[in-house]
């Protein structure tokens, strides 16, 4: 029962439905990517499987319930959203921002330095408050927040909104790499899609609160 | 302001920002039975009952004032004690050291809270809603040693006596005064209908709902907030006016910052943004302590402090809002 | 004489401090001004006179107040303010510290009467000046090592970054409710010491704490509402200016002397809304 | 409907709704609120709010109301005593007011306590043609304004109170200088003002006065600027918490130790323990009411009756408390008014209470009586100083009687409303 299984996705704000009973799957050591039109539902069904939402239906990782949790009780079960916007704490330097939801002081240094690998530009800046750092790197530096806690599944966000060209690449690779060492499992709402279909073993598209098409990577 | 809310729950805003509760069943009739009570009780209710009556008026154009603030701008003032005092002793002065009429003391105070409105509004609304609450705080805290230091005009720490309004076509004087109250409320009940429906009133709403969004359809936040915060000035200031006509007193440590938490606690429990939220409200800040001090004297207190604390947690809506869910639940059962 | 008044001012401006450090720790951790901090901290100081009328020594009464005030601030968090931040609008929580306020005053009478109570001091015998430059020490102590946990501990980081994002913290697994319990916990236990300090020189009565949270919020504002150094420093500022101000600023005059803190809270308002020390909200839409 | 038709019936014949009108040799005056066997009086108090700890005057006057009437009540007249509260707030008292005349229809209103409560009941007392009864505030206002004759006062006003402390200190101390601290209110101007005027002629001088307000903190600023002018004589002009203040500020400086003058209002034994007896030796005040723990009142057979009483009407009350001996004063002084009254009406009630001659009450110390007349609307007038030596007052020199050496006391021509 390994891996996150979601069927009869509901929710809705108020008396708007946004979702309408998705169903979808991510295997062990996956990427999906979720793409389709704006207001489809794809930012409302992270939230719904980060506990932001309430939402009905049945969502399981691990055979281990997710709905009805608080969003502190999911991100402890191993799911770390970084959502559009915010995932920085702006009066906080970069190391403390690093540091908070990562894993205990031991492994800390170890980890940072691993980080560093991947995102050099985090190590420059380590002791000014993040409030202070551009839009593209308060991005890395939420995005290397959610890679540093060694999540089970990592929802991303429209990664690449506001990163410049080259950050891309830089990004993507570092994703696909930890995706390959750590097995980590991914949904990633992105409307990029020639980019992230590259390292995508899933895609699916969202329309109007359902899911419209599957296609995983050895079909194509 | 203040911290996640997993789920949306709506604020009580009225039909015109999509409120789909149900609205007050028989809107017509309710209307024209208030209006005859409030034409026959003078005659019918003993004279001090009348009084309290009156006070209940005067308190609910206040409180339709501070609704425009806090009820349908969503923020929270604290000095609309002192824009009430103000009015008060505007009035006062000019009755008792001046010998104006009384009927012109009102356009006298009207402008003169609006003015003081305008005043503090305008700088104020640039600032986040916790830093309203600031500088109306400090207006509030001002004001009464402020009134003690000019004590040639106000008759400084003794309070000044203003003669009761005689009463005209054979009413005799808390009749007189009290249709006077009535009519400058009905006034006030209309102005703020015209005002919610109108472009202003939606503007607020939307302002209140969601400041950015409302930005960028081009409504200017800082001018229909200073106008707001004028006018819900003004109100208090009416209301202050026709205060000192009612009690015929005034003493500025009647003004204090006490008076305006319970004119906050009063529009709360009332129900924001509703209209019949402040008469509501009115009744309740007015009637509690004087039912809870036959048990115990220390009783107001502890009376009026739960109820607040009742109302935010039972009762959102306050209770307007709890009135029209009862009244609602029986049209249903009944339908 | 100066140095006396100075020191007097010290000894003041501490007390306004502490409180002015409990509203802005209140307000970091929930986004909530807690109109009724004043009079959580009366009733700790109620709860200090009973013990040490009962017969316990001051020093021994002191920190068991500061415990007590602790999980009356975590309760109160938990019990009353965790379930009206869901409640619709901005205004209602604030509302519900208010009606707090007014029931816990009520309570205080009634339970301990309106008598005039003479409070114990720290330092009995000192003469005045000393007294209160030592009860400003005393404050400074204890702000200073709530200081040294928020900066340098792992809790401190974790309260530190619910106070700066709720929603992120919530994300990165911070138990958001028990952080804020604690936040108010150190508020009221704040709150308290501000109490036990002023009581010697106010007198213990139910309206002691009244004036005290005008001069309270004078001083948080002065800091920027979400600086706690800023509540500290405004509130030394407040104290001092309020005593000088009699000799000093003649032409204001001791009755609008309470004017000369809030005059200066519409300027800063006014030119650097941030406050003296405080961040720069940042909007995001 | 009823008081609607009654209403239209006396629009048209004029004369007061709802009044007994006595016939006979009392004709025209009115008699409500009086019958053969009962009398029915009203009083308006703080019972909550900010001035609470005042109330206990009610709990003197009830007790020595049941006093009364288990003797047998005022020539065969049992007294009715209605409490109400306002919160210290004008608005409140004047309701409570319409209250008590009109639904409950007292004979009289007696005692509102603080002046801002008893001016806005005032004008309406006098609107409605009913006596407002020894009020309790010192204000000089209620025995100068002659325009308001239904209400009159009765403790010494605070003028009284500054010409005693003047004439005392002209005596002890002639070439005083006096630092003041006073409550910017009613009483804190009343008081300096009449000793203004009471020193002028004497070498005694003011040379600084600071102002508090109710809601400030402390007075801890003031008086160290007061101590800063070098003043020898401190006068405390405070209610009860600022004055323990004062004096634990005058205490704790070494530098300075003014005589400390502390006046009639803040001088309650709660207060002069919470300070602390130590500190306080040596202040004076000035009295004009038996100290019912005072030794020499041990054997006084009036403190008895009073102890006795109060122990048995209002067990609750503290009977050393000096607000529950000026409640029982004021309502035996009352009462010698009702048996005064040669008509059972409003009007009699106002004739006799302004025609008292050296009326002699149980609590007053001796030698200080109850009068008043055509020119003088103040019934006591006379004071006593006294020290405080060890715990508990010394009475300093004789009775002063304040009209007698500094004359009527005029209105103060600045006098607002």
């Amino acid at each position: 029962m390994s891996g996150l299984r979601v069927s009869g996705l509901r929710a809705e704000y108020g008396a708007a439905r946004v979702l309408h009973g998705v169903d979808l799957e991510v295997g062990e050591a996956e990427i999906a990517v979720l793409t389709g039109p704006n207001g489809a539902g794809k930012t409302t069904l992270l939230r719904a499987l980060s506990g932001l939402v309430r939402a009905r239906g049945t969502v399981t990782l691990d055979g281990v319930r997710l709905l009805g949790r608080r969003p502190e009780e999911i991100a402890r079960l191993g799911v770390w959203h970084v959502t559009q916007e915010g995932g920085t704490f702006a009066p906080l330097t970069v190391r403390e921002n690093l540091r908070v939801g990562a894993r205990s002081g031991r492994h800390f240094a170890a980890d940072l330095e691993w980080l560093f690998g991947y995102f050099p530009v985090l190590q420059a800046h380590l002791s000014q408050p993040a409030g202070t750092l551009s839009g593209g790197e308060q991005r890395l530096l939420a995005i290397g927040r959610a890679l540093l806690a060694r999540p089970r599944l990592l929802l991303l966000d429209e990664p690449l909104r506001g990163l410049a060209p080259r950050a891309e690449g830089v990004l993507f690779q570092a994703i696909h790499a930890i995706n390959r060492h750590e097995g980590t499992m991914m949904i990633i709402v992105e409307h990029h899609v020639a980019t992230a279909l590259r390292i995508a073993h899933r895609s699916y598209v969202v329309e109007s609160g359902k899911i419209a098409d599957l296609r995983t990577r050895w079909r194509w | 302001m203040n911290a996640v809310a997993a789920g949306h729950r709506r604020l009580p805003v009225g039909h015109e920002a999509g409120d789909r509760r149900p609205d007050w069943p028989w809107r017509r009739t309710s209307l024209a039975l208030v209006a005859s009570a409030a034409v026959v009780l003078p005659f019918t209710l003993p004279p001090y009952r009348l009084f309290q009556l009156t006070l209940v008026l005067v308190y609910t154009v206040a409180l339709l004032g501070l609704d425009l603030v806090v009820g349908r701008s969503g923020r929270l003032s604290l000095g609309h004690g002192a824009f009430f005092g103000v009015g008060a002793y505007t009035s006062a002065v000019l009755i008792a050291q001046f010998g104006v009429p009384y009927p012109l003391t009102m356009p006298a105070a009207a402008l003169a809270t609006f003015g003081l409105g305008w005043a503090a509004g305008r700088p104020a609304l640039r600032l986040r809603g916790l830093y309203l609450a600031m500088v109306t705080f400090a207006v509030a805290v001002v004001l009464p040693p402020l009134l003690k230091r000019l004590a040639g005009l106000t008759g400084g720490a003794m309070g000044l006596t203003v003669p009761a309004p005689e009463g005209l076509l054979g009413l005799d004087d808390d009749q007189w005064v009290y249709f006077l109250v009535l009519m400058v409320t009905a006034a006030a009940f209309a102005g703020m209908r015209g005002l919610a429906g109108s472009r202003p009133g939606r503007a607020l709403t939307a302002l209140r709902e969601h400041p950015a969004a409302a930005e960028t359809l081009g409504i200017r936040a800082a001018t229909h907030m200073t106008a707001a915060f004028a006018w819900s000035a003004m109100y208090a200031g009416v209301a202050g006016a026709l205060y000192t006509w009612t009690a015929g007193f005034v003493s500025p440590d009647s003004f204090t910052l006490a008076l305006s938490i319970t004119l906050l606690a009063g529009v709360v429990i009332g129900g924001l943004g509703t209209l019949a939220g402040p008469v509501l409200g009115a009744f309740a800040v007015l009637a509690v302590p004087a039912v809870a001090q036959e048990f115990d004297p220390a009783a107001p207190g502890i009376v009026s402090g739960l109820l607040l604390l009742l109302i935010v947690y039972v009762a959102p809506a306050g209770l307007a809002g709890l009135l029209r869910r009862t009244l609602w639940g029986l049209l249903r059962r009944r339908a | 004489m100066f140095f006396q008044q100075l020191a007097e001012g010290l000894g003041a401006g501490a007390g306004y401090a502490a409180l002015a450090l409990a509203l802005v720790l209140a307000y970091r951790f929930t986004g909530i001004v807690n109109f009724a901090q004043g009079e959580l901290a009366l009733l700790a100081t109620y709860v200090a006179w009973q013990l040490v009328d009962s017969g316990l020594p001051y020093w021994a009464a002191l920190p068991v107040t500061v415990a007590v005030a602790f999980t009356a601030g975590m309760l109160t968090e938990r019990v009353l303010i965790r379930r009206v931040e869901s409640a619709p609008g901005p205004i209602s929580p604030v509302v519900a510290t208010i009606g707090l306020y007014v029931l816990v005053n009520a309570l205080a009478a009634l339970v301990w009467s309106s008598a005039l109570r003479a409070f114990p001091s720290p330092f009995p015998d000192a003469p005045a000046g000393l007294a209160a430059l030592a009860a400003a020490g005393l404050a400074g102590l204890v702000l200073g090592a709530l200081a040294l946990v928020v900066r340098h501990t792992g809790l401190g980081l974790v309260m530190r970054a619910v106070a700066a994002d709720p929603r992120t913290a919530r994300l990165s697994g911070i138990r958001v409710g028990q952080v804020a319990a604690l936040g108010w916990g150190a508020a009221s236990a704040v709150g308290a010491l501000s109490g036990v300090l002023l009581a010697p020189s106010l007198f213990l009565e139910p309206a002691m704490m009244t004036g005290v949270l005008v001069y309270a919020f004078a001083a948080a504002v002065l800091g920027g509402f979400d600086s706690a150094p800023g509540a500290v420093a405004g509130g030394l500022i407040v104290g001092v200016t309020e005593t000088l101000c009699g000799t000093y600023l003649a032409f204001v005059g001791a009755d609008l002397k309470i004017a000369v803190p809030l005059v200066l809270i519409v300027a800063v308002l006014l030119l650097r809304p941030r406050g003296l020390f405080g961040t720069a909200p940042v909007e995001r839409a | 409907m009823k008081r609607l038709i009654m209403a239209l019936v006396l629009l048209l014949s004029g004369c007061r709704p709802g009044e007994e009108v006595l016939a006979g040799a009392c004709a025209g005056q009115i008699g409500t609120g009086v019958t053969a066997t009962s009398v029915k009086v009203g009083g308006i108090y703080p019972l909550s709010g900010p001035a609470s700890a005042y109330a206990a005057v009610a709990q003197g006057v009830r007790a020595y109301f049941a006093h009364v009437n288990d003797s047998g009540g005022v020539a065969g007249r049992r007294i009715e005593f209605l409490v109400r509260d306002d919160a210290y707030q004008p608005a409140r008292a004047v309701e409570e007011a319409r209250r008590l005349v009109l639904h409950d229809r007292v004979f009289a209103l007696f005692q509102t306590l603080g002046t801002p409560s008893t001016a806005a009941v005032r004008e309406y007392a006098h609107a409605h043609r009913v006596p407002q009864v020894f009020v309790a505030t010192g204000a000089t206002r209620w025995g100068t304004d002659a325009t308001r004759p239904w209400t009159i006062g009765f403790q010494p006003s605070y003028v009284a109170e500054a010409r005693v402390y003047a004439h005392f200190l002209a005596q002890t101390r002639p070439e005083a200088r006096v630092a003041v601290l006073y409550q910017n209110d009613d009483f804190g101007h009343d008081l300096l003002d009449g000793f203004r005027r009471a020193i002028d002629g004497t070498s005694v001088r003011i040379v600084a006065t600071r102002s508090y307000e109710v809601t400030d903190p402390s007075v801890q600023g003031q008086v160290a600027n007061l101590a800063a002018s070098g003043a020898d004589v401190l006068l405390d002009v405070s209610t009860p918490k600022f004055a323990a203040q004062a004096l634990a500020v005058d205490a704790a400086m070494p530098g300075w130790n003014p005589l400390h003058i502390l006046n009639g209002v803040a001088a309650a034994p709660s207060m002069l323990k919470a300070v602390g007896h130590a500190r306080v030796q040596g202040v004076v005040t000035a009295g004009f009411q038996k100290d019912p723990g005072a030794p020499e009142s041990a054997d006084d057979p009036a403190v008895g009756t009073y102890l006795a009483a109060v122990r048995r009407y209002v067990p609750e009350a503290d009977p050393a408390g000096q607000q529950v001996v000026y409640g029982w004063t004021a309502a035996q002084a009352f009462v010698k008014v009702l048996e005064g009254m040669r008509c059972p009406s409003r009007e009699a009630l106002r004739a006799a209470m302004r025609d008292l001659r050296k009326v002699e009450l149980d609590m007053l110390l001796p030698g200080i009586t109850v009068s008043t007349g055509p020119g003088d609307a103040f019934p006591i007038e006379s004071l006593q100083m006294a020290r405080f030596e060890g715990s508990r007052w010394v009475p300093v020199g004789g009775v002063v009687d304040t009209r007698a050496e500094f004359g009527p006391v005029r209105a103060d021509p600045d006098q607002g409303g």
